[in-house]
């Protein structure tokens, strides 16, 4: 068997013995990939995957509708499965809530893909960091941020306003994302109103950035807030900018550990502070 | 029609009264004699108006007065969100502002010579009090007039001054409730929920109209109670109070289904809720 | 017949701005085509699908309609005007022009909105007819056309394989606006192109009768479990109006904003006491549905989707109008045979 | 009162001052209660002098401190914003001002990626007994954003109504 066929056989198995009661992949939809929920074996035949399933599916985890369906089976790429443990670690899912159906390149660059099982969390996180411990984002993202960095700050405020100008406030970043999972979003609280809710420079520059805040050493790079930007606002450059922080300053990557503490909520002695008169 | 109509009226607080510990009533003065004069015309008992305090925004309420006395707008609220909050902070002899009245209003000219019930839970009462009122000020026109108000705690009874001089008329019969646990040693009025009170206190073969204003759920449970006393389907009257933002059919946020709540409501007979989805209120 | 070049667009449009018209055209905008406004040297793209639509020209995301100059708690009001610059939209679709009818009827119901007026009487709509659909498009199912003349003043039709349009006026904005461009359009001839294939994905008016049958249908729930209640489709619509109104400022002034708002927020119906008329997502996307294929005909006598396919295109998982109106159809189908 | 006329008192009121006088920089100065703020009364009470440009918000620990208020500040037309609180090892709550330094380090990084000038926010320890060295980096915070010059045209995070 390959390992589409195995998947879809390891999905039927899962629904047919009742560890999941609903398989969440990707179908195909014309060219393009959607979300799939099979509650029936009979259905795992329509699973697909390939590079085009762009969408990171453990954010269907915080949907209500989804949760009356766990335990989920979820098909899941390296940086889904780092969603996943992320959301472990931070208590919003359990081991006994999620199958990961683990998908990952079969080499370097390659377009193919292979099946890594049907596995669990904490073999989830083993397999994360024994093959893909050393994920790194697109060169293209860093060379970018590099560029960025490198031109005056008017010339970055001036590149931000443009990107920015464009935000109509949909929320799809946030909708896309797993990290984001509060009910009441800080930009919906108005006792008092933090954040304009209105598509203006100031609000769209305090929204863009808290949600990239917000996700430090959470963001999990699986691009799903930027493909989902109808916009297209290059989101990647502020999370990798601020995953990049987490790395180097605390050494923190996220949804690498079940066990691992938040890095905004836990701190060190000797962090760094040169910053700081 | 010309003119931006999101222009409001500026309205001077010309007294603010505590009704309860959360909640106020706001008696307003037109800063404008036109635009009294435009609202008086305009203003049937039963539509609402949106209040408005510059820097935190507007919000639909109902209009506490009755259209029989023209010469200012009250409005009941209870200190909740960002608006209502901002309300609340406002004082005798400041401004606010106010746009309306929009919306559709209680037939009760259609009520001519028959009985009349207002059933009221908690904030309830206020869109009722400006029934009441209306039918006190024409009184020779109506026939029996009954008030059935609760409250979760006596503390919670909105209108205690209303309620003591409506009971002193002799005219309107007035009974009070609280939920029970919400008594006090000196309650003198009867414990328990509205609709079981209805049931208890008002005989059957009922021919006349009915309001309930109230909780969603009070609503619910209210209207096979009036059902059971007679009261025909299309004689029942409440009124939904969806969020609203333009108040005037365009923001599109109050829709029950296809109705929308701020032009073809908020006053609605039992017959109009039975066709509206359920599953929509 | 009046005819155009393709590749002197940019001088049609240099013409026109010269004439006092802002220019709003698809134009590419890093990876996205987007209606915006054009800047000289900008190429009009035609071939492209652009992520927003008309709707933006005329109810722009935010948008002050109030304005308070404040002194503790006092204030005073200040009088606003719709900004409404004289604006052509250079090669819309013709279905975001079919979609003027449905934003012309709700700002004109029985309350008319200045902004929306002003805009509107300062907009002029040249549609470009289609030469392709994608599979997202679906026109043809709710009354349009790709090359519809609805709501456009003007209907560029691709001409002699895509190199020329023809330009036809179709009233006096449209006659102003030839008038204006002077000689790029010009007196000729040309063969017509093909339009684009648009295929029937469902019959529109069926739908509206199985959907006043089926509020309660578990449908809904499985066809909204993808969604995931962002805004993306609602605000790339061109036909969704739906709006919020928040007072912001300083302790100076303040202004109050319309925004754009959508039913597929679980805020959109939240009352203040807690209760939430449409407390899942099933409810939501029901009443998007519903909305536009219900409720709007009952109430205007038209349907509220023009089909340009926008929604499917841009929602970030997977969902699309055309599919779930396909999907009732067929269940109510294979229930009636039974 | 027209946009026009509005923007210009926007910039008076910015600056603090009548138009046409020299530029005075606003500074919005977010302190804890137990030793910045305390720090900067001592230099109150020892008669230290130091520039009026400060406009200090008291919080009750770093800790406290969301990014979101030095975005606010920011967005309200400060020119530079100072944050302040208890030396490592001296907070009040034990641990405020370590959790307060990891939040500053990721959030100054994004604030300067996305065009706010890190001449104009700063980051200190100031104690309850170090008086001196408050009126001594609030001058010199005064002096380095006077040099950057009004933040009005270039603010990205400025609310322009």
């Amino acid at each position: 068997m390959n390992a589409l066929e195995t998947l879809r056989a390891d999905a039927a198995r899962l629904l047919g013995e009742g560890r999941a009661k609903v398989v969440i992949g990707y179908r195909t939809r014309g060219k393009k990939r959607a979300p799939v929920f099979i509650t029936d074996a009979a259905g795992a035949g329509s699973l697909v995957y390939d590079a085009a399933c762009r969408q990171n599916l453990a954010a269907y985890l915080r949907k209500p509708e989804v949760r009356t369906l766990l335990p989920a089976a979820l098909v899941a790429s390296p940086p889904v499965m780092r969603s996943l443990v992320l959301l472990a670690a931070e208590s919003q899912i359990g081991e006994e809530d999620v199958v990961v159906l683990a998908v990952g390149p079969a080499s370097e660059g390659s377009g193919e893909w292979r099946y890594h099982g049907a596995l669990t969390l904490a073999e989830t996180a083993r397999l994360l960091k024994e093959k893909y411990a050393l994920l790194a984002p697109r060169p293209e993202l860093l060379d970018q941020i590099q560029s960025l960095a490198a031109v005056s700050v008017e010339e970055r405020a001036a590149f931000w306003h443009e990107a920015f100008a464009q935000c109509t406030r949909c929320y799809a970043c946030r909708a896309a994302c797993p990290a984001c999972y509060c009910t009441v979003c800080l930009v919906e609280k108005n006792v008092p109103q933090w954040i304009s809710t209105a598509a203006r420079p100031h609000g769209n520059y305090a929204w863009n950035l808290i949600r990239a805040f917000h996700a430090a050493g959470r963001c999990t790079g699986c691009e799903a807030c930027e493909a989902a930007c109808p916009q297209g606002i290059p989101l990647m450059l502020l999370n990798v900018l601020v995953a990049e922080e987490a790395a180097e300053a605390f050494g923190i990557k996220a949804g690498y550990d079940l066990d691992a503490e938040p890095l905004i909520g836990s701190w060190s002695a000797d962090d760094e502070e040169d910053f700081i008169r | 029609m010309s003119g931006n109509l999101y222009e409001a009226s500026v309205m001077r607080i010309a007294a603010v009264r505590e009704e309860t510990p959360d909640t106020r009533t706001l008696r307003l003065e037109f800063a404008d004699e036109a635009a009294r004069a435009a609202f008086s015309r305009a203003y049937r008992v039963g539509m609402f108006g949106l209040y408005g305090v510059p820097g935190a925004g507007e919000c639909a309420l109902c209009i506490a007065s009755p259209p029989t006395r023209d010469r200012y707008v009250e409005c009941t609220f209870r200190r909740t969100g960002r608006v209502t909050a901002a309300l609340a902070d406002r004082e005798a002899e400041q401004r606010i502002t106010l746009r309306g009245p929009y919306g559709n209003a209680f037939p009760i000219d259609d009520w001519r010579g028959r009985d009349v019930l207002l059933v009221a839970g908690g904030m309830g009462l206020a869109p009722l009090r400006s029934v009441l009122w209306n039918l006190l000020d024409r009184r020779a026109e109506f026939g029996a007039i009954t008030l059935v108000c609760g409250a979760r705690t006596a503390a919670d009874l909105l209108y205690k001054d209303g309620l003591a001089e409506w009971a002193k008329r002799g005219d309107v019969k007035v009974t009070t409730t609280v939920d029970p646990g919400g008594e006090t040693a000196a309650w003198r009025g009867k414990v328990g929920l509205v609709p079981a009170v209805v049931e208890e206190t008002v005989p059957p073969n009922q021919k006349g109209v009915a309001a309930v204003c109230g909780p969603l759920g009070m609503i619910k449970f209210a209207m096979p109670v009036l059902v059971r006393l007679g009261f025909a389907a299309r004689d029942v009257y409440t009124t939904l109070e969806n969020r609203m933002k333009c108040g005037v059919g365009q923001c599109g946020r109050c829709n029950i289904g296809g109705v929308y709540v701020c032009r073809d409501g908020p006053v609605f007979t039992l017959e109009q809720l039975r066709k509206m989805p359920a599953g929509d209120l | 017949m009046k005819i155009v070049d393709v590749d002197k667009l940019s001088d049609l449009a240099a013409a026109l701005a010269a004439k006092g018209y802002r220019i709003v055209a698809p134009v590419r905008d890093g990876d996205v085509v987007r209606l915006k406004q054009w800047k000289r040297g900008e190429c009009v793209v035609l071939d492209a699908f652009t992520v927003n639509s008309v709707k933006d020209v005329l109810i722009p995301p935010s948008e002050v309609i109030g304005r308070y100059a404040l002194d503790g708690d006092d204030f005073t009001p200040e009088a606003v005007a719709a900004e409404a610059p004289k604006t052509v939209v250079l090669a819309a679709r013709p279905c975001d022009a079919a979609a003027m009818a449905v934003l012309d009827a709700v700002f004109n119901w029985d309350f008319a909105d200045t902004f929306y007026n002003a805009r509107r009487a300062a907009t002029t709509i040249a549609a470009l007819a289609c030469r392709q659909a994608d599979e997202q498009c679906f026109c043809t199912s709710v009354g349009g056309a790709p090359d519809s003349t609805a709501g456009a003043d003007i209907i560029l039709r691709p001409a002699d394989g895509g190199k020329r349009l023809t330009v036809e006026a179709l009233g006096e904005k449209g006659e102003a606006l030839v008038a204006a461009a002077g000689e790029v359009v010009q007196e000729g001839e040309a063969a017509a192109d093909a339009v684009a294939e648009v295929p029937v994905r469902f019959d529109a008016a069926a739908l509206a009768a199985r959907l006043a049958e089926n509020f309660e249908s578990p449908l809904w729930q499985t066809l909204s479990l993808a969604c995931l209640g962002c805004g993306a489709c609602a605000y790339a619509c061109p036909t969704c109006h739906c709006f919020d109104i928040q007072d912001e400022g300083t302790r100076r002034e303040s202004v109050r904003l319309r925004n754009w708002d959508s039913c597929g927020f679980g805020l959109f119906t939240q009352h203040a006491g807690g209760h939430n008329p449409r407390p899942d997502q099933a409810a939501r996307w029901r009443q998007r549905v519903m909305h536009k294929f219900l409720y709007f005909v009952e109430r205007f006598g038209r349907l509220a989707c023009s089909g340009c396919g926008r929604c499917a295109r841009l929602c970030p998982a997977g969902m699309a109008m055309a599919d779930s109106c396909a999907a009732i159809e067929a269940a109510a189908q294979k229930a009636a045979k039974r | 009162m027209s946009p026009q006329a509005d923007r210009t008192t926007g910039e008076k009121a910015a600056a603090g001052q009548p138009v046409g006088t020299a530029f005075e920089p606003r500074i919005v100065a977010l302190v804890c209660t137990w030793c910045t703020y305390a720090g900067a009364d001592l230099a109150g009470t020892s008669r230290l002098r130091y520039a009026s440009n400060v406009r200090i918000v008291k919080v009750p620990c770093t800790g406290r401190i969301d990014p979101l208020f030095v975005l606010k500040a920011f967005e309200g037309g400060a020119d530079g914003v100072l944050v302040s609180g208890c030396h490592p090892g001296d907070c009040h709550y034990t641990s405020g001002n370590y959790h307060a330094r990891r939040r500053w380090a990721i959030f100054r990084r994004l604030l300067e990626f996305t065009g706010i000038d890190m001449r104009r926010l700063f980051f200190s320890w100031v104690s309850a007994a170090e008086g001196q060295k408050f009126a001594d980096l609030v001058n010199d915070v005064v002096e380095k954003v006077r040099a950057a010059g009004p933040f009005e045209r270039t603010n990205p995070a400025r609310r322009r109504p």
